[in-house]
């Protein structure tokens, strides 16, 4: 494996340039937007075949799981106070990183080739290729992030992916709604990136540095929990983990910060398939991810659980009553974001970055089937869909394996990350009760997300068509190959034998193997081990990755979780009674949908009726807006506001600067009387009268002319020279 | 012998072009003769082994200065006025014999206090003793931006800060009064 | 310091023994005068064929403009007419001699041999063969660009001495345009030298290869975009439509040389036509590949192996002679472009000129420079085409662990 | 024999007529012209300098920079010039005595 710059640069640089070629190209509009949008799709299928590799090498490679490729270069020095401070940038490849790679460019390619069909129409609507410019600009800074080293070069990609994201909502400029969506998209998740920059203060602060080696190293070495680190109080590593996670709770939706990811699917649809379904809200995981040593140290788990719990099973009852089709499938992204954040807090790692993986492809899958749906029939609200099954056989299929992957049936890939994700939080439960908080949160969560992705599919595609005039306007599903291939593709990968079994070694899948290589998710992503950085070394920009293959044995996945026999027989019950648990719970939640929607045994309107309070507060997410805006910014910020001015205005203005003119002006007078007698009449005259008998002399020398001039100031060298 | 013909012929190309700049009555023909003397002074530049100079004096002074000097030369032409708004005879403009005189003084003033001040620090270096000439190019490039990087960055603002300034001040713009 | 046409004649074995023989008769070591003497002949022949070549591209240039209009051209003259140009030379000489009353009498005898001398100078640099090449400077491009913009002073002081309104505003047309477009072009010809790394002809050609696709127009594609950017605008310096605003004979006669006449007028018509060989065979050493002859038949080392019985010398002669030849057939293809284009497109605006190249060629230029910079930084100098076929077999070959 | 002193009196003959032209000329592009001359005499002994005493090339460069700063002076004195044409109809140096039109 030699790995140069040359071969990883251009994961990121492909589509950097496609942007920059793009934003001139793709405003001409006619075969130069065409060219623009060919080239967009070229440019980030040409970095997937990057990632292909380095996922290849990494996976089929038999490296130990902590293997990594890291490489630095200086990106500037700042000299000061006899300390030299230098700023590295970098690029860092482990597992984690070659599957993300992986998963964002080949979920980025076949999102690009579905928005060739679905923003065709687009073209001629005076936008032409921006589109295509926003989305290759973002997939850039996704990888970008992906393949940083360190916080703050992730920040900035982080950012730059909150500027395109809020481009890419802000789509069809021309709708109000869509304005103030944006807007909020992007002051939303402002208030939590403020909270990651102080967080990367904190720790750039104390230990000079913010690459995850470093980062990790200080906390082998005690720094973050050490008593003369604290900040404000309390530990380095509880302060820098919440900050930082903060941040994460506002890319990624979390409660209380969720209320933007609803009005940003104002966008076109297949950028809110890529943005805020399947990597950017994902990268608030990640982040969480990466920095989990710090949450660890700073004993923030147990926060950041039920954080994610309240996010699943809130977003899954807003869900419930939502009657737009792309509003459920926003509140249940946030619903499953809510269970990665809730996999990160029980400490299940793995299972949380594969419902990462897994989610980023299945929802990416139902927002594209969503586009074609929506494409199709030319409206939103599925009370006036149904029976669309006839016309639309390939949308049908994919999504079905989509919900079904989502609603965690087995055999599909969310019934493996999900059921896991909820079995640790079980056994967390088992040692400690106050476990049972998120993990009843969870489950139950889990039983409306069956309920409610079931209620979807059927009100739209089963049944017989409630507005009989859409569903004759509703086009035929033909046999396009950038609508249907993007689907099908995805829609394979939806079943869970990618993700449970083992890729590497023998044979394809692998199932209840007691030893060796078993579940390739499960050997290659493993939680940082921060001894391991104590003694790090990096390499240079530059250089060729030198390490062999026999440097590392052979990477096996510990079945016993390191745990005595008996703790680890314990886990594996626990973990068979989820198992169970949320198989069942699964079923349920789809057999009440077919009793509700299918079979009318069970009458919703009934239940609407019933419950008309509590169903209004679930339209209305909880009233969560509202709360903002009447009680947050009208209640708080604005008599705040107002309380401010009017100190400004009554006191500060009023005794500060006009007192202070008033004491001026008597000084002024007294002054006045000074300067008329002393320096008007004496001083200022007698100079001006003396200047005036100089001026009669000067005036002649200086007459203007440059020639005369330069004989001058030859004459005073001449002079200067005979005095020497 | 080689470098000395060259020498001689650059020499006598730059003194005569400087000389006939001096001389000349004929604003037109001065330039040409500076460019004469332009040229001499790039081959004294590739007589010393200065290559790159050469070929930098070539392209800025033949393709540049005196093109814009021409340029100059053309759109300020025309009757030339011998009276100001005063009624006084002017000076003409290429000279008299009184102004080259005060030149000629001027002149040799600066060449007394040249001598003066800097003759005891002359001491002359011979030919025989010189390491062969190498490219240069490479070198200068080097030191373009390693020691005198500084430098090279503000000669570029300079070159910068020219071409705005160069645009805006000759732009026609109205004036009160109406006149061009 | 630099080779010249002479150290690679030195090579020859015949060459030591002749100097040392010439010494011996004159009595003093001849080294410098023989080298003078065959640097002098090598000079004359060099001028002389492209005297012939400027006569024989008016000859071109009409025989191919009668093709594009469907007309037959000269064809008395000589077997095809083509000693047209030897009858046209006759008459120019011929002809009277008219120098207009109020024209500034001595710049109008100089304009023409500027622009004669400008050209010739530049003729220097050309590498026509690895051998045979005038003297490759180590500063080449940056010479010639020099003394290429003296053609611009030429037509200038031609249009200012003939005292005619329409010379006069030819020349300066002529000029403006000269130094204008000298940015695009010297800012394409900065990012071939950012490639190769050196200045000099013979080293950009060698970081060239024979073949197409080791050209560096397909290096990468900033350097595709800059060979257009850098011929246009030598279409623009050398005045070829449908930059020939200083000439437009629509609307200033004949532009900055309407007052000459005869052999004066022939001077700027050959200045013309060798300046486009010229600078056609900048573009083809820079972008196109140069004098390279594919595997390795212009080094002489296909012919040494594959035929030992041949001297290495000869061999190498016969390398030179290809290259001389591969060379000639590419600026002669971009020649016959320029002709093409002249008969094909119709003549710009000035307004439209100077918004050509400031607003658009420029930028471009500029983007094109950084872009190869990063290129260059990013891919190591790898082309385009390497790292495509290293991606695919990275592609190919990574299966099966490593 | 060519030496040093050789170069040297050639720029110093080079600056002389360049004082000489800045002085008697009344006509400001011929001034100009003078200062080119003067110009090019100091930068012809930074090259004579640099070849004949350290060989270390820092001359060169600086010659380098006096010929940029020449033709940013060329281009910015030119347009001086050519403003100062608009206004006052003349390039007489007599006439430029005052800092308002």
């Amino acid at each position: 494996m030699n790995y140069t710059v040359s071969s990883i640069a251009p994961i990121v640089l492909l589509p950097f340039f496609a942007f920059v070629i793009n934003a001139f190209l793709a405003r001409k509009g006619g075969k130069a937007t065409v060219a623009a949008v060919f080239l967009a799709c070229a440019a980030i299928a040409g970095s997937s075949i990057y990632a292909i590799r380095i996922f290849n090498d990494f996976v089929f490679g038999n490296y130990s799981a902590d293997y990594n490729i890291h490489k630095i270069f200086t990106w500037f020095d700042l000299n000061g106070g006899g300390q030299t401070f230098t700023v590295n940038m970098g690029v860092y490849i482990d597992n984690m990183t070659a599957v993300m790679l992986l998963m964002v460019t080949v979920v980025a390619t076949m999102i690009h080739i579905f928005s060739t069909w679905y923003m065709h129409h687009d073209m001629n609507y005076g936008r032409n290729g921006r589109f295509f410019v926003y989305m290759s600009l973002f997939t850039s800074a996704m990888l970008g992030l992906v393949l940083s080293d360190n916080l703050f070069s992730l920040f900035i990609f982080w950012e730059l992916m909150g500027f395109c994201s809020y481009s890419l909502i802000g789509h069809y400029y021309e709708k109000e709604k869509t304005g103030d969506a944006n807007v909020k998209a992007f002051m939303t998740t402002r208030i939590g990136d403020v909270f990651f920059l102080l967080g990367i203060v904190a720790i750039w602060n104390q230990i000079g540095s913010v690459a995850y080696v470093d980062i990790y190293r200080a906390i082998a070495e005690g720094i973050f929990t050490n008593v003369d680190n604290n900040v404000m109080g309390v530990s380095l590593a509880a302060f820098s983990g919440v900050c930082i996670f903060l941040g994460t709770i506002g890319k990624s939706a979390q409660f209380p910060l969720n209320v933007w990811l609803p009005d940003a699917m104002n966008g076109p649809t297949p950028c809110s398939a890529l943005i805020h379904a399947a990597t950017m809200v994902a990268a608030g995981v990640y982040l969480s991810l990466r920095i989990y040593p710090i949450l660890e140290a700073g004993h923030l788990t147990y926060f950041v659980a039920v954080i994610g719990g309240i996010t699943a099973l809130g977003a899954a009852t807003i869900a419930l009553v939502q009657t737009d089709f792309k509003a459920v499938l926003a509140f249940s992204t946030i619903s499953q974001l809510g269970y990665m954040v809730l996999g990160v807090g029980v400490g299940s790692y793995n299972a949380a970055f594969m419902h990462l993986i897994t989610h980023a492809i299945f929802k990416a899958c139902l927002f594209l089937a969503a586009g074609s749906v929506i494409h199709g029939i030319h409206l939103q609200e599925m009370p006036r869909m149904g029976g669309l099954k006839n016309k639309m056989k390939f949308t049908w299929i994919a999504m079905w394996c989509c919900t079904l992957a989502i609603a965690g049936v087995p055999f599909f890939s969310g019934f493996v990350s999900k059921d896991r994700i909820l079995g640790d939080a079980l056994v967390m439960a088992t040692y400690n009760a106050k476990w049972w908080i998120p993990t009843i949160l969870g489950f139950a969560g889990a039983f409306l997300t069956a309920f409610y992705m079931c209620r979807m599919m059927f009100l739209a595609f089963h049944g017989t068509p409630r507005d009989q005039e859409a569903y004759d306007h509703c086009h035929e599903e033909k046999l396009s190959w950038n609508r249907n291939i993007p689907l099908l593709f995805l829609s394979v990968f939806t079943l869970g034998v990618w993700f449970a079994g083992s890729l590497t070694g023998q044979g394809f899948v692998k199932l209840g193997s007691k030893d060796g290589k078993y579940e390739w998710f499960k050997t290659l992503i493993q939680k940082p081990k921060v001894e391991k950085f104590v003694d790090y070394q990096r390499q240079p920009w530059g250089s060729t990755d030198i390490k062999s293959t026999q440097t590392f044995p052979t990477a096996k996945y510990d079945n016993t979780y390191g745990l005595s026999e008996e703790a680890a027989h314990h886990v594996h019950v626990v973990h068979y009674w989820g198992a169970g648990l949320s198989v069942i719970i699964a079923f349920s939640g789809i057999f009440l949908a077919f009793l509700m929607y299918i079979k009318g045994s069970v009458n919703p309107g009934w239940w609407v009726n019933s419950f008309n309070k509590y169903y209004r507060t679930l339209q209305n997410g909880y009233f969560m807006d509202h709360l903002y805006i009447k009680g947050f910014i009208q209640k708080g910020l604005l008599p705040f506001n107002n309380l401010l001015a009017r100190f400004d205005m009554g006191v500060y203005d009023r005794y500060g600067v006009d007192g202070w003119a008033g004491v001026t002006k008597y000084i002024m007078g007294v002054a006045k009387w000074f300067d008329n007698l002393f320096v008007d009449q004496i001083m200022v005259d007698g100079t001006g009268a003396s200047v005036k008998v100089f001026n009669v002399i000067l005036r002649t020398i200086q007459s203007g002319k440059i020639q005369f001039y330069i004989i001058i100031i030859v004459l005073v060298l001449l002079g200067y020279v005979l005095a020497l | 012998m080689f470098l000395d013909t060259m020498f001689l012929l650059s020499a006598l190309a730059t003194l005569g072009g400087a000389l006939m700049v001096v001389m000349s009555k004929n604003l037109m023909h001065a330039c040409m003769y500076l460019l004469l003397s332009l040229f001499g002074v790039a081959g004294l530049y590739a007589t010393l082994g200065a290559d790159f100079l050469a070929a930098t004096q070539l392209v800025v002074y033949a393709g540049g200065v005196v093109i814009l000097m021409l340029f100059a030369i053309m759109l300020t032409g025309g009757v030339e006025e011998f009276v100001n708004k005063f009624g006084i005879n002017k000076i003409p403009s290429m000279g008299t014999t009184k102004t080259y005189t005060i030149g000629a003084i001027v002149s040799l003033i600066f060449s007394f206090v040249i001598l003066k001040t800097l003759s005891p620090l002359f001491k002359n270096y011979s030919q025989a003793d010189l390491p062969p000439m190498e490219s240069t190019v490479e070198d200068i490039g080097v030191l373009l931006v390693t020691d005198h990087a500084l430098a090279f960055e503000i000669s570029s603002v300079l070159l910068l800060g020219a071409l705005i300034g160069a645009a805006v001040i000759s732009r026609p713009r109205k004036i009160n009064g109406g006149s061009k | 310091m630099n080779d010249t046409i002479v150290s690679y004649l030195a090579q020859a074995p015949g060459y030591s023994l002749a100097v040392s023989k010439i010494s011996e008769i004159l009595g003093f070591d001849a080294t410098g005068l023989v080298t003078f003497l065959v640097f002098g002949i090598a000079v004359f022949i060099v001028v002389n064929v492209m005297a012939l070549v400027g006569g024989l591209g008016t000859y071109a240039e009409r025989k191919i403009s009668a093709d594009i209009q469907m007309r037959q051209g000269p064809n008395r003259v000589g077997p095809y007419g083509l000693l047209q140009f030897l009858a046209d030379g006759v008459k120019m000489i011929t002809k009277e001699d008219v120098t207009p009353r109020d024209a500034d009498k001595t710049l109008f005898f100089v304009a023409p041999l500027l622009a004669l001398v400008g050209v010739f100078m530049s003729l220097a640099v050309i590498p026509f063969s690895s051998g045979f090449t005038l003297t490759s400077l180590n500063i080449g491009v940056f010479y010639l660009l020099g003394v290429s913009s003296l053609v611009g002073v030429a037509i200038f002081v031609g249009g200012y001495a003939s005292n005619s309104k329409w010379s006069m505003l030819g020349g300066m047309r002529g000029a403006s345009q000269i130094i204008s477009y000298e940015v695009p072009v010297t800012l394409s010809i900065l990012a071939v030298v950012l490639m190769a790394g050196g200045l000099s002809f013979g080293t950009i050609t060698e970081a060239q290869g024979g073949l197409p696709h080791q050209w560096f127009i397909l290096h990468n594609p900033f350097s595709f975009i800059a060979f257009f950017v850098l011929f246009v605008g030598a279409l623009a310096e050398a005045n070829r439509a449908p930059f020939d605003l200083p000439e437009a004979e629509s609307e200033l006669v004949s532009g900055y040389h309407t007052e000459f006449t005869g052999m004066r007028f022939a001077f700027f018509a050959l200045a013309e036509y060798i300046e486009v060989f010229v600078l056609c065979g900048v573009c083809a050493a820079l972008f196109l590949g140069g004098y390279n002859v594919p595997f390795g038949l212009g080094s002489g080392d296909f012919i040494i192996k594959n035929f030992p019985a041949v001297h290495p010398m000869i061999a190498k002669q016969i390398g030179n002679v290809l290259q001389l030849k591969v060379f000639v057939l590419k600026t002669l293809a971009l020649y016959y472009v320029v002709i093409w284009i002249r008969w094909t497109l119709p003549r710009l605006r000035v307004d439209h000129l100077m918004t050509l190249c400031w607003k658009y060629m420029t930028p471009i230029a500029i983007f094109n420079l950084v872009g190869i910079a990063i290129w260059i930084y990013a891919f190591e100098g790898k082309s385009m085409l390497t790292l495509m076929a290293s991606a695919l077999s990275a592609m190919a070959g990574s299966g099966g662990g490593h | 024999m060519i030496s040093l002193s050789s170069y040297l009196i050639v720029s110093f003959a080079l600056f002389l007529c360049g004082i000489v032209v800045i002085i008697a000329r009344k006509n400001i592009i011929a001034m100009l012209l003078g200062m080119e001359l003067i110009l090019n005499a100091g930068a012809l002994n930074f090259a004579a300098y640099t070849r004949f005493v350290n060989q270390n090339l820092d001359g060169h460069v600086m010659s380098l920079f006096i010929i940029i700063i020449a033709a940013a002076e060329a281009a910015v004195g030119l347009a001086i010039v050519i403003r100062f044409f608009q206004i006052k109809e003349s390039i007489h140096i007599d006439d430029a005595v005052e800092l308002q039109s």
